[in-house]
């Protein structure tokens, strides 16, 4: 690895970094050196390092060009272990830290020498915005095959290949005021609100609040800014009502001022968050803000000047100049060529030559400016060049020169002779775009200002802009908006603050700005050298002008046409210069042409950031029963119903299953359930039926209700017993199913699905409280509270009667009853319903006895042989008897006619029930509806497949008429065959008829239709 | 994400406790068996859809679990108000400045307040 | 055996008269997750109270608050969000809907009061004007707490609902999300939160809350 | 029409491209068409290119109220396939589908139709369940369509967790081979620049304000600039249907939900197919510019503001971070939403109406940009004979009122 431990641009003093605090870090390979305070960028240019990456489209080298959000090119990939990678890291935003290393995402082999830059020197030309759509169609086989070397070229940086060794968190925050950005507007703002009581939150997202303050050339109260700012964020972080967050950039503005802000709580510390005591922290934060009122005091973006090969590195914007020598310390050249259209770009001359380097010459746009700035810069003996711009730098791998003419803004062309000014820098600054992003999020749409030269924002109610954020540019006239717009919004509130003192500073005249986007060039736009709007994406001024030519007249087409402003730093610095240069093609002004929409994020945010503690075992919440230690302890696999765990089915470890096997080999599933299945219908087994939904139903009109909600009738169902109930939505098509139990003549006990419980729940009040508040009936659920076991098979009585005080005598306690008494010594509700067609008690116990009884059936259980059984199994018994689960075998088109169950139709009740009117609709009436019968494969070791299509002629061409599907199939133990369940058209009326069903592997299975039953089709298990 | 006001709560709540359950003031047919196969599609399915001022149906389902009405801007996404079930809204799309609430009151007096209004979102 | 105390309802005593073990909806939590000890760099603490009697009360405000007094002494809470406790701060009930409270005591008092509760309702039958319903639920929830300086801070972690104490005084209490599940919070007194769970949920609660809890040292109070 | 190949690009680069013709015109609206089409995007377009070219009808005007293909043309996933469960709306979808295999040779534009594969993922045993029966119907209706293992999976796919620890656990996918993706507005640029090229007006910044309907007839349109007379008039203005419908005197069986979208930074290239999850509730891609294009849920509410509610994004992305945990540390550049008009049955209509001559097609909800040119193909057919194209049956406005609704929730991409 190769080293480098001098820091050539490193000033002796000044800005505000450690030096007595060096960090090493890597960069391509090369070691260097750094101090705490900088970030990767100004670290890279105190080494002197011009290029950082290479572009996108033409592999053109790129440096560094800006000092904040907006920068386009230098674009790191960090991470020294696979792990911790993190592509696109903009190294203006990363503060070093020692250690941290970093790659270009771009340039091959490296970003020095960069094999495919050949292609975009000579290539370049025949890559207009749009070769794409243009190229490659022929022959149409082949596109796939181009697409592969396309693709090659695609990303910038790279997904790390390993899990993320961090984890992210989020907070969720409320206030009264959330002020975004902590330069003098913001500051002001924070404490204005902050004085009066309010709830503030003020985040910035650099890392270090003052904002402009930090590299201003101007005094409060006689003191550089700084101090002032270090002396307000003090005051701030010491009162209890104001939360500061640094490194915190508000990344989304969503609707009712909910912001979302991105908090980086170690990103400056190392490439993974470092361990305190031992505990890792969450790496980064979400703040999930729902602020009251909103003051946006995000400043303002400057743009740069667009000429010839502007991307050349050593060209930056002026106001990053300006940053690197004031607050780093760094000088990021030797001579200085600055071009300008406003006083403020000046600074950059000034603190340039402050630096102790030279300023080779000031190129304004403007005739004649006259104000403060350019006066002093005059004293300072600058060489100022009015009227003219550069037109091209000059340089491949830094710049070594700057064209400069005289130009005829209006008339957009060039007024004079060139001369070519020796150079290694060019700051340009064609004026300031307030930041108005979040404004934008909120669906506001900018206006176009035609004194600022910019857009400012329009702002929904609630929301404020104070400072730069809205054109308030200056020192002084920004610090008093801030604490105004303050104001504002508390008294928005109907909270009341006093304004505060403003600090002294000293006013400043400063000269008219001059709008110029694009500088004209002695060739047409289409043949003089590139002249770059978007950095990242290359997109040039000639592409622009290309894509108006091809009609594309819409700035939502030029910019999709291009490219412009789909890059990571969604244009920023290019696209006001972009639609302004699009205005001018078109012949129109800048607010005709209209505005570009800016949608979250404002800068980047990871995936991990935004997903927060949702992940791996907290990813969705999983759903226990009162019994799941019991099923883990007992080997069970596990089926996810809705949230639920359901033990599926529990595979036994038995010594020798075959006689290659080892020892404590466990069950296949088809073993365990096949066991499952016998012993149910043989012996007893026993179900945790708990994920049952379970509402409790009160009140006088619950039977009533009952009547409406459900397809069958219950005014009779005496008290002691259950009654399976079908419901449906309005368009006839079946939701759900269960029974319901009248406890008392006022008081029933209704079960759901497992699935469906949430969902009738809230179906139930809906129809109570919207359609039929007249009726006296509440409903609670006691899902939780009561935990359900089934014991169920020919030993079932025998096993219960051991360990209860109910009287189970057949007669006594008769199928569809229920009864109450204890259990193991537990007061529970019986209810003898059968979904396995043997007899079969449910127990309902309160949820906190429930291991309880359970283990004392299987205590009693033994020499009966019971069984725990599963989903699986209960599936298979189920179907055996032709009783459905709503769900798979029906999709939400299926009526209760078409299971055959009219006998669950009460067609006579008096009030028209849900569900009803539809069943008389011509297409519910249709004879050749789909239809619930059973399937007998005519070979009996066939299990049809779930899901499998179902035909008549099974040599009919493709595309074959399909008749139906298979919606539950299983392998019947006590049948010794396959079985399913289908809806067929017609099916009613085809009992007997065979139907074939054509699977992917190319069998063909033929099966009979049969009826739903295939288990003791009289009932008569269930009822002994 | 939306802000809204519960009106049986009495204050704002985050959206992620509200589930949206349609279009507000759809009443069931009294009498279903006397709709044609048109009438009944209509109230199963056909909406207003408007783009601008809605009055829509929602839930607190993480909360009080009571349904209301929302009038809202379907552009803006403005709430304009909140209100309970057999309420009328300020807010129309005839009047998108808002009826002063003593005429809603009248109305509803008129129209017999003790009789609550049938009111109800998609039931296919 | 049935101890039916109104026709027209089916209540009875589901807790058994003799001793018989039990488990908490946390059971599973505690022997698969474990228990991290308090220790002195705890700055959140978290202790689950079990057992308790939870019953759904339904109905009119009016009624019920008449009968509430009754019985327990003190009355319904009268504005949304809010809850009532007695002087002991034993036995709360907490507002949940205009019509639906929630009333915990201790364990074992819950069927006692049930039965009382519905003797000073009457019986309520067939008029629409006193309709009432009570709802034992205590197999189905339970109630955790938090205490401690980083309480509060958990709580933002979790919930979207504003704790802040100006917007969550003592005596509030809300139905709200939490994580990925929904729970009731609330704030008996200055320094205790308390988390009312349901019982198949509990577990996924428990994880997160430990999760979460991890940087303040999150002990779990035996 | 100037034919684009990679010749004539690199004849226009010697000359600076100073040369290049307009891709479509930019004509003033004539009194009368033949046929009107309301919407510029992706289905309008395709509808007026094949009415010129199929039909010879070229006497038509696209009306559009914004910037040719500005509404969910420009904003969705650009995922494309065909394997839907009913036999009604798989016909429709393959139509398209073949459409697409030719389509950037047929319109001289490259919409670089990538068939780089679509897998559905179960989760479930229910999940299994349905994709077994979809893939089973697609199959016998001559649809390439199988039903891939874990194992498969995680060989097209090394970087998807497939381990049983996830969650939800992959239990197998659906995978189509023949589906893929496709640059969302090259589909509008390339359908605008051939309807043009054979006579059709598009209209962009012309507003439709009303219908002009005589005896039950519609006669034409009223816009922002003048009134446009024509015999036929077809919408197909997506989320803005409802609105037009309303103007036109009758009301549909849609609701405009917002429906949101999101994008990473470029990345170098990581994920070669398209990969979906309705229950964990995300879809997948990587763009040739080595974007990952990550869509979202539908929100529940009607809305029009091209922008939906944040949890939504969240959700999507923890189920992105569940599927791909290396992703965690990848950062999501940008974010918006579509307006998708859905019907209660998750298909679309295309539909005459209540007035007579003025169709509807719409109600496209997740499934419009992959129907594009099946959509406008047989829209235009319907336009021409003034009668439902047979694909097209299915798909009235009457199927709300008997009850034929073709559910197909299941395949719809986004679970409601």
């Amino acid at each position: 690895m190769s080293q480098s431990l001098k820091q050539p641009n490193r000033l002796h003093e000044g800005g505000r970094i450690d030096r007595s605090h060096t960090l090493s870090f890597t960069f391509n390979g090369t070691r260097y050196q750094g101090h705490a305070g900088d970030t990767l960028a100004s670290a890279l240019l105190s080494n002197g390092v011009d290029i950082v990456n290479r572009s996108f489209k033409y592999s053109r080298p790129r440096g560094i060009v800006a000092a904040g959000a907006e920068e386009p090119n230098a674009l790191v990939q960090l991470g020294s272990s696979e792990a911790a990678q993190v592509p696109n890291v903009r190294a203006t935003q990363q503060a070093l830290f020692e250690g941290l290393t970093a790659q270009s995402t771009n340039g091959w082999p490296n970003v020095q020498r960069d094999a495919m830059s050949l292609i975009g020197k000579l290539g370049g030309r025949f890559m207009p915005p749009g070769f794409y759509y243009k190229t490659f169609m022929a022959p149409a086989s082949m596109w796939m095959t181009y697409e592969k070397y396309i693709r090659k070229g695609a990303g910038l940086g790279r997904s790390p290949m390993e899990r993320d060794p961090d984890h992210y968190d989020h907070l969720h925050q409320h206030c009264d005021l959330l002020v975004i950005g902590a330069g003098p507007a913001g500051l002001m703002a924070g404490l204005t609100a902050a004085r009066s009581g309010a709830r503030v939150i003020l985040c910035d997202e650099q890392e270090e609040m003052g904002g402009s303050l930090l590299d201003s050339r101007e005094l409060l109260d006689h003191q550089p800014a700084y101090r002032w700012a270090e002396r307000v964020i003090d005051e701030l972080g010491r009162l209890d009502n104001v939360t500061l967050l640094p490194r915190t950039t508000a990344n989304g503005y969503h609707d009712h001022h909910f912001v979302t802000l991105h908090e980086r709580r170690t990103e400056h510390l190392g490439e993974t968050a470092p361990l305190v005591d031992g505990v890792r922290p969450a790496r980064s934060r979400m703040h999930r803000v729902r602020a009251g009122q909103v003051l946006l005091a995000t400043g303002a973006h400057e743009r740069p000047l667009v000429y010839g090969n502007n991307d050349v590195p050593g060209n930056l914007i002026a106001g990053a100049v300006s940053t690197y020598i004031r607050r780093y310390g760094v000088v990021p050249g030797e001579k200085l060529v600055l071009s300008t259209t406003n006083d403020h770009g000046y600074r950059a001359a000034l603190d340039w030559i402050d630096a102790g380097r030279e300023v080779v010459a000031i190129v304004d746009a403007r005739r004649n400016p006259d104000g403060d700035l350019v006066a002093e810069a005059r004293a300072r003996g600058i060489r100022i060049i009015d009227g003219a711009a550069v037109l091209e730098a000059r340089g491949e791998k830094r710049v070594s020169g700057a064209r400069v003419a005289a130009i005829d803004v209006a008339a957009f062309k060039v007024a004079g002779q060139a001369e070519t000014l020796a150079c290694d820098t060019i700051a340009s600054s064609g004026g300031y775009s307030p930041v108005i992003h979040l404004a934008s999020h909120t669906g506001a749409r900018p206006s176009w200002d035609d004194e600022l030269l910019g857009f400012v924002p329009s702002l929904v109610k609630g929301v404020h802009a104070a400072g730069s954020a809205r054109g308030v540019h200056g020192l002084a006239e920004g610090l008093a908006d801030g604490t105004a717009k303050a104001c504002e919004a508390l008294a928005a509130l109907g909270k009341s603050a006093d304004a505060i003192a403003l600090p002294q500073v000293d006013a400043r005249y400063e000269s008219t700005a001059c709008a110029l986007y694009q500088v004209p060039h002695e060739k047409p736009t289409l043949r003089a050298p590139k002249q770059f709007v978007d950095l990242q994406n290359d997109v040039t001024a000639a592409a622009i002008e290309l894509a108006t030519r091809e009609g594309f007249e819409s700035i939502e087409h030029v910019k999709r046409y291009t490219a412009m402003g789909f890059g990571t730093d969604q244009g920023k610095l290019g696209n006001i210069n972009g639609m302004a240069i699009a205005a001018r093609c078109l012949g129109k002004s800048i607010p005709e042409v209209g505005t570009t929409v800016f949608r979250p994020n404002y800068t980047p945010v990871t995936f991990g950031a935004i997903a927060g503690r949702h992940c791996r075992e907290l990813f969705e919440p999983k759903r226990y029963t009162a019994l799941h230690q019991w099923h883990v302890e007992h080997g069970a696999e596990f089926e996810d119903v809705g949230q639920w765990k359901r033990p599926w089915y529990f595979p036994q470890v038995r010594p020798q299953v075959r006689p290659d096997a080892t020892n404590g080999e466990r069950e296949s599933m088809a073993e365990a359930v096949a066991r499952e299945c016998l012993a149910v219908r043989e012996k007893v087994g026993i179900l945790d039926a708990s994920t049952l939904g379970k509402i409790d139903i009160q009140g006088p009109d619950a039977r009533e209700f009952l009547g409406r909600i459900y397809t069958n009738k219950w005014a009779k169902l005496a008290v002691g017993r259950a009654r399976y109930g079908l419901m449906c939505k309005d368009d006839g098509m079946l939701m759900d199913d269960g029974t319901t139990s009248c406890l008392a003549e006022n008081h029933f006990l209704m079960t759901t699905t497992t699935g469906g419980a949430a969902g009738v729940m809230e179906w139930l009040e809906l129809w109570h409280q919207t359609e039929w508040p007249e009726l006296d009936v509440t409903f609670t659920s006691v899902t939780d509270h009561w935990a359900t076991m089934t014991v169920t098979g020919p030993e079932a009585r025998k096993l219960l009667a051991e360990i209860t005080d109910i009287d189970l005598d057949r007669d006594a306690f008769q199928f569809m009853d229920w009864r109450q008494g204890k259990v193991a010594g537990v007061p529970v509700r019986v209810f003898r319903i059968s979904f396995t067609g043997e007899l079969a008690y449910e127990i309902n116990v309160q949820a906190n006895y429930a291991m309880h009884v359970w283990k004392t059936l299987f205590e009693h259980g033994d020499k009966y042989g019971l069984t725990p059984y599963g989903t699986e199994t209960m599936h298979v018994l189920r179907a055996e008897k032709g009783f459905i689960i709503a769900g798979q075998d029906t999709d939400g088109s299926v009526t209760p006619e078409d299971l055959g169950m009219q006998w669950a139709v009460g067609y006579d009740k008096p009030f028209p029930w849900v569900g009803k009117r539809a069943l008389s609709r011509s297409d519910t009436r249709r004879v050749d509806r789909k239809q619930l019968v059973g399937l007998k494969p005519k070979d009996p070791k066939v299990v049809l497949k779930e899901g499998a299509q179902i035909v008549l002629d099974p040599d009919h061409a493709i595309p074959m008429p399909m008749v139906g599907h298979v919606t539950s199939s299983y392998y019947s133990p006590t049948l010794e065959s396959g079985f399913a369940l289908a809806v067929v058209k017609g099916g009613h009326s085809r009992m007997g008829e065979t139907v074939y069903l054509p699977m992917a592997d190319g069998k063909t299975h033929a099966a009979e239709i049969v009826s739903t039953i295939f288990v003791d089709p009289k009932g008569a298990r269930q009822n002994v | 994400m939306f802000h809204i006001y519960c009106p049986y709560c009495e204050e704002h709540r985050e959206e992620e406790e509200f589930h949206p359950k349609g279009q507000a003031h759809i009443a069931r047919p009294e009498d279903p068996e006397a709709c044609s196969d048109e009438q009944w599609g209509d109230y199963l399915f056909f909406r207003d859809n408007p783009r601008g001022i809605h009055h829509e149906l929602w839930v607190h389902a993480v909360g009080c679990r009571k349904f209301f009405n929302i009038t809202r801007n379907t552009v803006s996404y403005e709430i304009l108000e909140t209100y309970k079930m057999g309420e009328a809204p300020r807010f129309t799309a005839e009047h998108p400045e808002g009826r002063p609430a003593e005429t809603v009151a009248a109305e509803r007096t008129a129209a017999g307040a003790d009789k609550v209004e049938r009111q109800q979102g998609a039931k296919a | 055996m049935s101890e039916q105390t109104a026709s027209w309802f089916n209540v009875y005593n589901v807790r058994p008269e003799t001793e018989v073990p039990t488990e908490s909806p946390l059971a599973w939590s505690c022997h698969h997750s474990g228990r991290p000890s308090v220790s002195e760099k705890s700055r959140v603490v978290l202790r689950e109270r079990a057992m308790l009697g939870h019953l759904i009360l339904r109905g009119g405000a009016i009624m019920l608050d008449e009968a509430v007094r009754e019985v327990l002494g003190f009355g319904l809470p009268g504005r949304p969000n809010t809850l009532t406790r007695d002087e002991s701060g034993e036995r709360s009930i907490q507002w949940l809907s205009p019509d639906e409270w929630l009333v915990i005591v201790p364990g074992g008092e819950e069927f006692d009061l049930e039965g009382k509760l519905r003797e000073a309702l009457g019986d309520a039958h067939d008029s629409s004007d006193n309709h009432y319903a009570i709802v034992n639920v205590s197999g189905g929830q339970t109630l955790l707490e938090l205490e401690g300086e980083c309480a509060r801070e958990l709580l933002m972690k979790s919930t979207p609902y504003d704790v802040h104490p100006d917007a969550f005084p003592v005596g509030k209490g809300v139905t709200t999300i939490f994580a990925k599940a929904s729970l009731i919070l609330r704030r008996p007194t200055e320094d205790r939160w308390e988390l009312v769970l349901r019982r198949s949920f509990a577990d996924y609660l428990y994880r997160w809350i430990l999760d979460a809890g991890r940087e303040y040292a999150i002990g779990v109070d035996a | 029409m100037q034919r684009y190949s990679g010749f004539g690009l690199a004849k226009h680069a010697l000359s600076h491209h100073e040369n290049w013709e307009r891709q479509w015109r930019n004509p003033t609206p004539r009194k009368q068409y033949d046929a009107i089409i309301v919407g510029g995007g992706g289905h309008g377009l395709a509808t007026a290119y094949y009415l010129a070219k199929e039909h010879g009808i070229t006497n038509v005007a696209v009306v559009e109220k914004g910037w040719l293909g500005g509404g969910n043309t420009a904003r969705n996933t650009t995922i494309v396939r065909s394997n839907y469960l009913w036999d009604e709306s798989a016909a429709l979808y393959e139509h398209a589908m073949k459409l697409w295999e030719g389509l950037s040779q047929d319109i001289n534009y490259n919409v670089m139709f990538s068939q780089r594969g679509v897998m559905n993922l179960g989760h479930t045993l229910q999940d299994m369940r349905d994709i077994q029966r979809r893939v089973n119907a697609n199959r016998l209706n001559g649809i390439d369509s199988e039903v891939i293992t874990p194992e498969q999976i995680q060989q097209i796919v090394p970087i998807m967790d497939c381990s049983r620890n996830t969650r939800y656990p992959v239990l197998g996918a659906s995978w189509q081979p023949r589906a893929g993706v496709a640059r969302h507005d090259a589909v509008a640029w390339g359908y605008a620049r051939a309807a043009d090229a054979l006579g059709v007006d598009l209209l962009q910044n012309t507003e439709v304000t009303g219908f002009k309907i005589r005896d039950g007839r519609v006669h034409g349109v009223h816009t922002n600039r003048g009134d446009i007379e024509a015999k036929t008039v077809g919408c197909v203005a997506a989320g803005n249907s409802g609105v037009l419908a309303k103007m036109a005197g009758f009301r549909l069986p849609l609701e405009s939900h917002p429906l949101q979208a999101l994008v990473s930074e470029p990345l170098k290239p990581v994920l070669d197919t398209v990969v979906m999850s309705n229950h964990v509730h995300g879809y997948i891609s990587q763009t040739d510019k080595g974007d990952l294009v990550i869509g979202a849920g539908i929100d529940g509410y009607n809305g029009y503001g091209q922008r939906g509610s944040y949890p939504t994004v969240e959700h999507t992305l923890q189920a992105i971070v569940e599927l791909f945990p290396i992703f965690s540390r990848v950062r999501m550049n940008r974010q918006w939403g579509g307006i998708v008009d859905t019907c209660p049955d998750a298909c679309p209509i295309l539909s005459k109406t209540p007035v007579k001559e003025l169709f509807f097609n719409c109600g496209w909800g997740t499934g419009g940009f992959k129907a594009t040119p099946g959509s406008g193909h047989v829209f235009a057919w319907t336009l021409a004979k003034g009668q439902t194209h047979p694909l097209a049956a299915p798909f009235s406005i009457d199927r709300f009122h008997t009850g034929a609704l073709v559910d197909e929730h299941g395949a719809a991409g986004v679970a409601h």
